[in-house]
């Protein structure tokens, strides 16, 4: 059961953006479209020609094929609960965090290369506000690897869900906070960057996008969908209960993929977006939550 | 004579022979010289890593027998030797191309001693490795130190490279004061001036106070942080070749000392390793949030040696710290970590010096402000430069990721085992790498978007052409060494795991260590898978774009339609908001002339900002300006009067005999 | 007898700081020259005859009438004859020569060695000082070369001293006198004014 | 046997010199004088200790510093031909007698045995090397000159008194001079306050000579203004005879009680020379005047040297003998210089490398020797120094020294980089540089090759040579 993972990786990223979309639409009183909208969107991109900006050189071209194939390969890793991963070994989640960072690395300096002055705005932000996110990611392991004693996504979460005990809840409700809050800085949803907004002068990632069209542009959702699945399978994995069965888990799974996406909808509709210095500070205390639960666990241990 | 003896003086009087052979036949030969060298010494160094199993097993080779010098190679120094061998060659082969418009302006002495001295830092390099007893090693770490300055100040027309050169060797004799002391004090207590005598030392006396001084002198050499002013001033003023060579390699003889000088500490290493690791975590940090705010591509690389160095210390403090509290993984895993990183950072750090170089060469100017656009004019530079900044940064398909991952690991491995305190030191040097990482990729992305990404920013960069093939093959080789160890790390972990454990005599390698080198099996299979999807889907893209129509616009300028090439980002404003929370430790100042209210119609203004290095004003600054000051009024003796000049002996006379008198002398 | 022929040789010393014109700085050295023939004839009872009269000849000579009419000569043609004004003026020399005359009784007796009489070593010091300080708080280059031949006195007188038991000394102190007349000669050769006062270009 | 007929011959030469006006014999005699006086050296070595002429003994010091001396006479000579080549011959033939003149006191001076002999023969060093730094009849050579001879002889007459308060402990009737072996034997019985006086007169006497702290001014300004070849031979074996006399005075009270007082003294004029030198250097504005600096500044590390005792010992005399190799290259050099560039000043000077590289390669690399970096001896003898400080345990020098070092190092090596690379910054006249042929930098290149050679391989009787003159010192 391997490909469990993988599998699981995959569907929650068809779903995802579809409820995402409906529940804010719903909230703000609208029908809104079918879950599958945003798929049928990518759909029609896919067929379209494609228009490059003199300035773009051949990494323009590369970038986005190349994020997609970092995401993909990151996704290999991400366990279903008990169920293994395609990859794991000790240390996996060093890989999975460097190479979502070799994926950013690409779309900036393609980016970059358009050499229009919004775009370049959108790099150096993207590449400031991952720089203060990295240690988040990696006090949440830490603590998690204090609790189990395993380095591995995989053992992490076998452990994780056997303990049963007081510990184990604190960390698992912090777990899906930073978790939640990490997810929507990398996918670049409302509180540090707002996907809806026109204004170039606001946007982050949209605005690194601007010059990608047709193949491209389908190519960046797709993987942005699945950096998505790949968080809220992380959350899920936190918060499994450890003695439920394989139809169980699935349940569990696709309420816990809703769940996230409502959640991240309803955030949307109802919270601004930070003022943009604002953010530096707000993407700090997500490192400082991460850092009490590390606290917590080397007392407790200790 | 035995043949160690006949080849190493038959290999001298060659190097001498480059004064009188002329013109581009100096570099042949120069290069025929270099190549055997490094055939010999691989080939030594080589079958002491790999055949000589014996514990402490040492290639002996002494050089006019009776009491001349002896070389020892034992693993430590046979990996340093291969180091070396690997990026001095690529720079020689590099050199050959870059030096090549220098033939018309200097004249023929000059480019001798350019050869001959380049030849001399090889040499010195090498033999500093393996020399054990003090006064070689103090020769030869000084011959070193010349022959750098000597290459430095190639292009000594321009006067602040002299001013960068000389304050670079007079920074290097300071090192050399701090190494000579040390020496000294051991040889006061035990007799012997050498590094065994070391081990009898330490056996006595108090370790910590020794070992800083030993780190003082070798960290000068290394770069640590308050050690560092010489760093950014010498790599920008020498020719790229050899800043290449500099700072990847010549650097590492300051860690190599200080390992050397780890061997032999026996008692409190918790100490030890506490201040080697936050000074190296203090380096790193600092080296990178430095290089973000450069101008200069060739400082904004020197400033990132700096923090390499600091990588490499983490390793090495985490290493002293596992030993301390004898945790075998962490001892092991930091250990090979820093050594590794050693290799890399001398593969990468090289490759981007020489990218630096090719630029320079084609636009005549280091200020990455004016260059841009270079990918479509210097298409392989730019691949180049790519590469080695995705291996600085330490992304996964190349071999920064393995040794950073290896620090890591260790460090993650020994979080549950270790005690309180030294979780504490765990989670601040991970969150310290992490940040590290983090600033990596936002300054090599700002340094490789606007050097070669965009529109040119200005004439010069406008009119860049690609150079020769012969500049780009040499650098071909780090590539592949950096591919190569990306993809397959294993062949290279294992026998650095064997040197470290055949240094620090950590016999059995616990299962958990070789449980990490299987990881690293791992790793290379996913970059291989990730090489391979993103392989796969730039064909289904080929495929796919082939019959649909491409038109080619302007960028999207929100409908702005006289976009300049002026309105890109330049590295200032992309580090703009860094800055302002880098404000405490990196100072910048902005001049730009206010418009006043009866300005009408304000004319032209210029806007520049610049940042200086904190540590550079405080450790070199101030002290040497205000001693200037006091010995400048100190020499007024020579005032040309005959009675003055008898004064001064009648006063020293009259003062020796009240001193004398009341006891004092 | 001896002892009251030093005591007027350190008298002569004391006027040498109270004078400014260079015509009684030419005098007292005259006297100084004889003075030290008289205590030489009177000291050296051991020393034979042949280096004896050498020895007097030499001081009655050359001290006393050559070197001194060499330096009426070169002060004659040159015109000058008051000590440049800017040199120290003689009051503060004065109290410096007593200071000085304070040292050299306090060193001589803390040497307290048995082979000179304290009488020879105090006056002999006090000479050396008085030459020093002659050469240090003037500026012309005559009372240099007077002050020079004060000291050059100073170590005769010393090795007058220590001349019964080793001669051979007295004959090098003669030595001395040939750097004197080298400087006399080079004065005259060389055609260098004795006022000139600007031999301070060579400075840093 | 061997000393008389050198002497007398000398002295043949010297006049022969004097009288016979023709430039070629004045030539040849020179050239048989220096073949002379290397013979006469090899026939000291061949018999170690030998007394001749009473006064005169062969003792290992000195026939080193006299091995010294004849290994520097031939580039001397080479090089006065070409620097007086189109002096007339009045000149001509003053400036070479009393070159030999010079020459055959310093002989004598280094072979003496007895204090006063010593003393004699620096006086008339004096006077020879007067006539050879008025060579240039120049208002300013005058002045140099004049300045010389009065604070020399006044020096001397200084440290003759040192020499006379020996001659009164001696107090025996029939020895006729103070010679060393049955002095020292004298010298613990007596005062110690009497002997501090003695050695301090004697250390403020032969300073003008050796060039150190309290009377060095003179020496600088004869350094600048003496010809070439002249300022080579001032700088390093006119100190030599300096180092000598206070080096025999040393040994003598070696064994007294006044051992640690010698020790502060000379460590306290050395680190003050060190100073001074390092002062000036930050502002010198001429070049030969910033070589006299750095010799003044070698001669204070070597009384540190001599001042630390131990390992020290053997770092002076090293010093002295690489100090003088590498100082006379550097000095010959600066004839070549002056014909190239025409001035000394160094805000006029520029551009060597491209006028003539040869030469700039010299200055580089002698600059690069004279700083002790590691492939000149000098290196050897430094690292020995901070060894004695170190194992006497004071560190004050220690670190005093290194610091006010690396300021020479600075300086130094700013203006002689400047000189040899970059542009003049103001030409007042464009002034032809006068071609010179490559082969006049080969003396210089020998004489660095032997300094580097001696820091890597020191031939076992000079190291042998050397301990024996620091025998009779304390351990």
């Amino acid at each position: 059961m391997i490909v469990a993972g993988l599998l699981s990786v995959i569907l929650s990223a068809l779903f995802l953006p579809g409820i995402i979309l409906r529940t804010k639409s719903i909230a703000s009183g609208r029908k809104g479209p079918g879950i599958f909208q945003p798929y049928r969107d990518i759909a029609v991109l896919l067929k379209k020609d494609s228009v490059f900006s003199k300035t773009t050189g051949p990494l323009f071209r590369m970038a986005p094929a190349v994020s997609l194939a970092t995401v993909i390969c990151a996704s290999f890793f991400i366990p279903l609960s008990r169920y293994g991963a395609l990859f794991s070994f000790d240390g996996d989640f060093i890989f999975f965090s460097y190479i979502l960072a070799s994926g950013k690395f690409f779309s900036i300096i393609a980016a970059l290369d358009t050499g229009s002055s919004f775009e370049g705005m959108g790099a150096n932000r993207e590449a400031f506000f991952s720089m203060l996110i990295e240690p988040a990611f990696f006090i949440l392991m830490s603590t998690f690897i204090m609790a189990t004693g395993s380095t591995s996504f995989k053992e992490i979460y076998e452990n994780f869900t056997v303990t049963g005990n007081h510990i184990v809840i604190i960390f698992s409700i912090i777990g899906v906070l930073v978790l939640l809050q990490i997810a929507l800085i990398e996918t670049s949803r409302v509180p540090v960057d707002d996907p809806k907004t026109h204004l170039e002068l606001t946007m982050i990632h949209e605005v690194m996008i601007l010059d990608n069209c047709g193949f491209d542009k389908a190519l960046i959702h797709i993987s942005t969908y699945l950096k998505m699945a790949i968080y809220g399978l992380l959350i899920f994995n936190v918060t499994v209960p450890y003695n439920l069965g394989i139809i169980q888990q699935s349940a569990f799974l696709v309420l816990t993929q809703v769940l996230f996406a409502v959640t991240i909808g309803l955030v949307e509709s109802f919270r601004a977006r930070n003022k943009m210095n604002k953010n530096p500070k707000y993407i700090l205390t997500v490192s400082a939550v991460a850092w009490i639960a590390f606290a917590i666990i080397l007392i407790m241990t200790k | 004579m035995s043949d160690e003896t006949f080849f190493i003086s038959g290999v001298f009087c060659l190097s001498l022979l480059i004064f009188l052979v002329p013109g581009q036949i100096k570099y042949y030969l120069s290069l025929a010289i270099l190549a055997l060298v490094v055939v010999v010494t691989s080939y030594l160094s080589l079958n002491q890593i790999f055949e000589k199993t014996a514990v402490q097993a040492t290639t002996e080779l002494n050089i006019f027998p009776p009491d001349g010098l002896k070389l020892i190679i034992d693993r430590l120094s046979a990996f340093f030797i291969i180091v070396v061998n690997i990026t001095t060659l690529t720079g020689l082969l590099y050199a050959k191309g870059y030096l090549r418009p220098y033939y018309k302006v200097k004249n023929d002495i000059h480019m001798s001693v350019h050869y001959f001295s380049y030849l001399l830092l090889y040499f010195s390099m090498l033999l500093v490795v393996m020399l054990r007893d003090g006064i070689p090693f103090l020769i030869f770490w000084e011959i070193m130190a010349v022959a750098s300055f000597l290459l430095v100040i190639f292009d000594a027309e321009d006067r602040s490279i002299l001013k960068s050169g000389i304050g670079y060797l007079v920074q290097m004799h300071i090192g050399m004061f701090f190494i000579l002391a040390a020496f000294l004090i051991v040889e006061k207590k035990t007799g012997i001036m050498s590094f065994d005598g070391l081990k009898n030392y330490f056996a006595y006396n108090p370790d910590t106070f020794l070992f800083l001084l030993f780190f003082i002198g070798f960290g000068i050499k290394a770069g640590f942080i308050s050690l560092h002013t010489w760093l950014p001033e010498a790599h920008p003023a020498a020719p790229s070749h050899v800043s290449g060579v500099m700072s990847g390699v010549m650097i590492k003889m300051g860690i190599y000392g200080i390992i050397r000088v780890l061997l032999y500490v026996q008692d409190d290493l918790l100490t030890i390793g506490l201040i080697v690791l936050a000074v190296s975590l203090f380096s790193g940090l600092f080296g990178v949030m430095m290089a973000i705010v450069q101008h200069d591509i060739k400082r904004l690389l020197a400033y990132h040696s700096i923090e390499n160095i600091g990588i490499i210390g983490i390793g090495i403090g985490l290493g002293v710290i596992g030993l301390a509290v004898n945790n075998q993984v962490l001892a092991v895993l930091g250990f090979t970590g820093g050594l590794l990183h050693v290799l890399n950072h001398s593969l990468f750090k090289s490759l981007l010096f020489f990218s630096a170089g090719s630029v320079y060469q084609a636009t005549h100017t280091r200020n990455i402000e004016q260059l841009g656009g270079l990918m479509k004019r210097m298409p392989w530079s730019a691949a180049l430069f790519l590469t080695g900044s995705l291996a600085i940064c330490g992304l996964p398909p190349f071999n920064g990721f393995i040794s950073e991952y290896l620090i890591y690991i260790g460090m993650f491995k020994s979080l549950p085992l270790s005690d309180l305190y030294i979780s504490l030191l765990l989670i601040s040097a991970i969150i310290g790498l992490s940040l590290i990482g983090g600033l990596a990729i936002f300054c090599f992305t700002k340094a490789f978007g606007v050097t070669f990404l965009g529109e040119p920013r200005s004439a010069k960069a406008g009119e860049a052409r690609e150079t020769g093939m012969d500049m780009i093959i040499p650098q071909l080789i780090p590539v592949l060494f950096i591919v190569l160890i990306g993809i397959a790390s294993t062949f290279f972990v294992r026998p650095l795991i064997s040197v470290i454990s055949d240094a620090f005599a950590i016999a059995a390698v616990p299962q958990s260590i070789s449980a990490s080198v299987s990881s690293l099996n791992a790793i290379s299979l996913s970059a291989g898978v990730f090489v391979l999807i993103s392989a796969a889907l730039l064909f289904y893209r080929y495929l796919h774009l082939k019959n649909k129509k491409v038109v080619y616009g302007p960028t999207w300028g929100c409908g702005y339609r006289a976009c300049t090439p002026r309105q890109q980002y330049t590295s200032t404003s992309f580090a703009y908001n860094y800055l302002h929370i880098a404000k405490p430790l990196i100072p910048t100042t902005k001049v730009m002339p206010e418009i006043t209210e009866e300005e009408i119609f304000p004319e032209k203004r210029s806007f520049e900002s610049h940042s200086e290095d904190v540590f550079r004003k405080a450790v070199a600054d101030k002290p040497v300006e205000w001693m200037w000051k006091m010995l400048k009024k100190l020499a007024v003796m020579q005032t040309g009067r005959i009675q003055d000049y008898i004064l001064y002996a009648f006063i020293f006379i009259i003062i020796a005999l009240i001193l004398t008198y009341l006891k004092v002398i | 007898m001896v002892n009251y022929l030093i005591v007027l040789f350190a008298l002569t010393l004391v006027y040498f700081a109270s004078t400014e014109r260079i015509v009684n700085y030419i005098r007292l050295i005259g006297i100084q020259g004889l003075l030290l023939c008289g205590i030489a004839l009177f000291e050296l009872s051991e020393v034979n005859v042949l280096n004896l009269v050498l020895i007097a000849a030499e001081t009655l000579l050359v001290k006393t009438f050559l070197m001194p009419y060499l330096l009426y000569r070169i002060v004659g043609n040159s015109g000058v004859t008051k000590v440049h004004r800017l040199a120290m003026p003689a009051f503060y020399t004065l109290l410096f020569s007593i200071f000085a005359l304070l040292i050299s009784v306090i060193l001589a007796d803390s040497m307290l060695n048995s082979f000179v009489s304290i009488v020879f070593m105090t006056t002999a010091l006090f000479t050396i000082f008085v030459g020093l300080l002659l050469i240090i708080t003037h500026r012309l280059i005559i009372s240099h070369i007077i002050g020079f031949m004060v000291i050059e006195n100073a170590v005769f007188l010393f090795s007058i001293a220590a001349g019964n038991r080793m001669p051979v000394l007295i004959n090098i102190g003669i030595l001395l006198d040939i750097f004197a007349g080298v400087l006399i000669l080079g004065f005259f050769g060389l055609r260098l004014k004795s006022h000139s006062n600007e031999l301070t270009k060579l400075k840093d | 046997m061997g000393l008389l007929v050198f002497f007398i011959s000398s002295f043949l030469t010297a006049i022969s010199v004097l009288i016979i006006k023709n430039r070629t014999y004045i030539k040849s005699a020179t050239v048989i004088f220096a073949l002379l006086l290397i013979g006469f050296m090899l026939y000291c070595l061949v018999n170690p200790d030998k007394t001749e002429l009473g006064w005169f003994t062969f003792n290992s010091s000195g026939v080193l510093l006299l091995a010294v001396l004849s290994l520097l006479i031939l580039p001397v000579i080479y090089h006065g031909f070409i620097y007086t080549s189109d002096d007339d011959i009045k000149r001509f033939s003053i400036y070479h007698s009393a070159l030999i003149a010079l020459i055959t006191f310093m002989a004598g001076a280094y072979l003496a045995n007895s204090m006063t002999v010593l003393w004699i023969f620096v006086e008339a060093t004096t006077l020879a090397v007067a006539l050879l730094i008025y060579h240039d009849r120049t208002e300013i050579a005058l002045e140099a000159t004049w300045k010389y001879v009065f604070v020399c002889s006044t020096g001397i007459s200084i440290a003759y008194l040192g020499i006379l308060f020996l001659g009164f402990i001696y107090g025996r009737q029939d020895a006729a001079s103070l010679s060393f072996d049955e002095l020292s034997g004298l010298i613990n019985q007596t005062n110690p306050w009497y002997l501090k006086i003695a050695f301090l007169f004697v250390l403020v006497g032969f300073s003008t000579k050796m060039g150190l702290f309290p009377m060095h001014t003179i020496t600088i300004d004869a350094h600048s203004v003496a010809p070439p070849p002249v300022s080579a031979l001032i700088s390093t074996t006119l100190m030599n005879v300096g180092f000598i006399a206070i080096f025999r005075v040393y040994s003598m009270f070696a064994s007294s009680a006044i051992l640690g007082f010698m020790n502060n003294m000379l460590i306290i004029s050395g680190i003050l020379s060190l100073l001074i030198s390092a002062g000036y250097m930050l502002k010198a504005k001429h070049l030969k005047r910033m070589l006299a600096y750095s010799s003044l500044e070698n001669m204070g590390l070597v009384a540190i040297a001599l001042g630390t005792g131990g390992s020290g010992y053997y770092a002076a005399f090293l010093l002295i003998i690489l100090h003088s190799l590498v100082k006379s290259g550097l000095f010959f050099q600066m004839g070549q210089l002056s014909r190239v560039l025409h001035t000394f000043k160094l805000d006029e000077t520029g551009d060597y490398m491209k006028l003539y590289p040869a030469g700039a390669l010299v200055l580089i690399s002698g600059m690069i020797l004279i700083l002790a970096f590691p492939p000149s001896g000098m290196f050897i003898a430094e690292l020995f120094i901070f060894k004695g400080l170190v194992s006497a345990g004071n560190w004050v020098p220690v670190i005093v020294t290194a610091l006010l070092l690396l300021f020479v190092i600075y300086a130094l090596s700013t203006r002689i980089l400047h000189i040899a690379f970059s542009p003049a910054r103001n030409i007042p006249a464009p002034v032809t540089p006068e071609k010179v042929s490559k082969t006049e930098t080969i003396t210089q290149f020998v004489l660095f090759a032997i300094v580097v050679v001696l820091c890597f391989y020191q031939p076992a009787d000079l190291v042998e040579m050397i301990n024996k003159s620091v025998s009779l010192l304390p351990k």
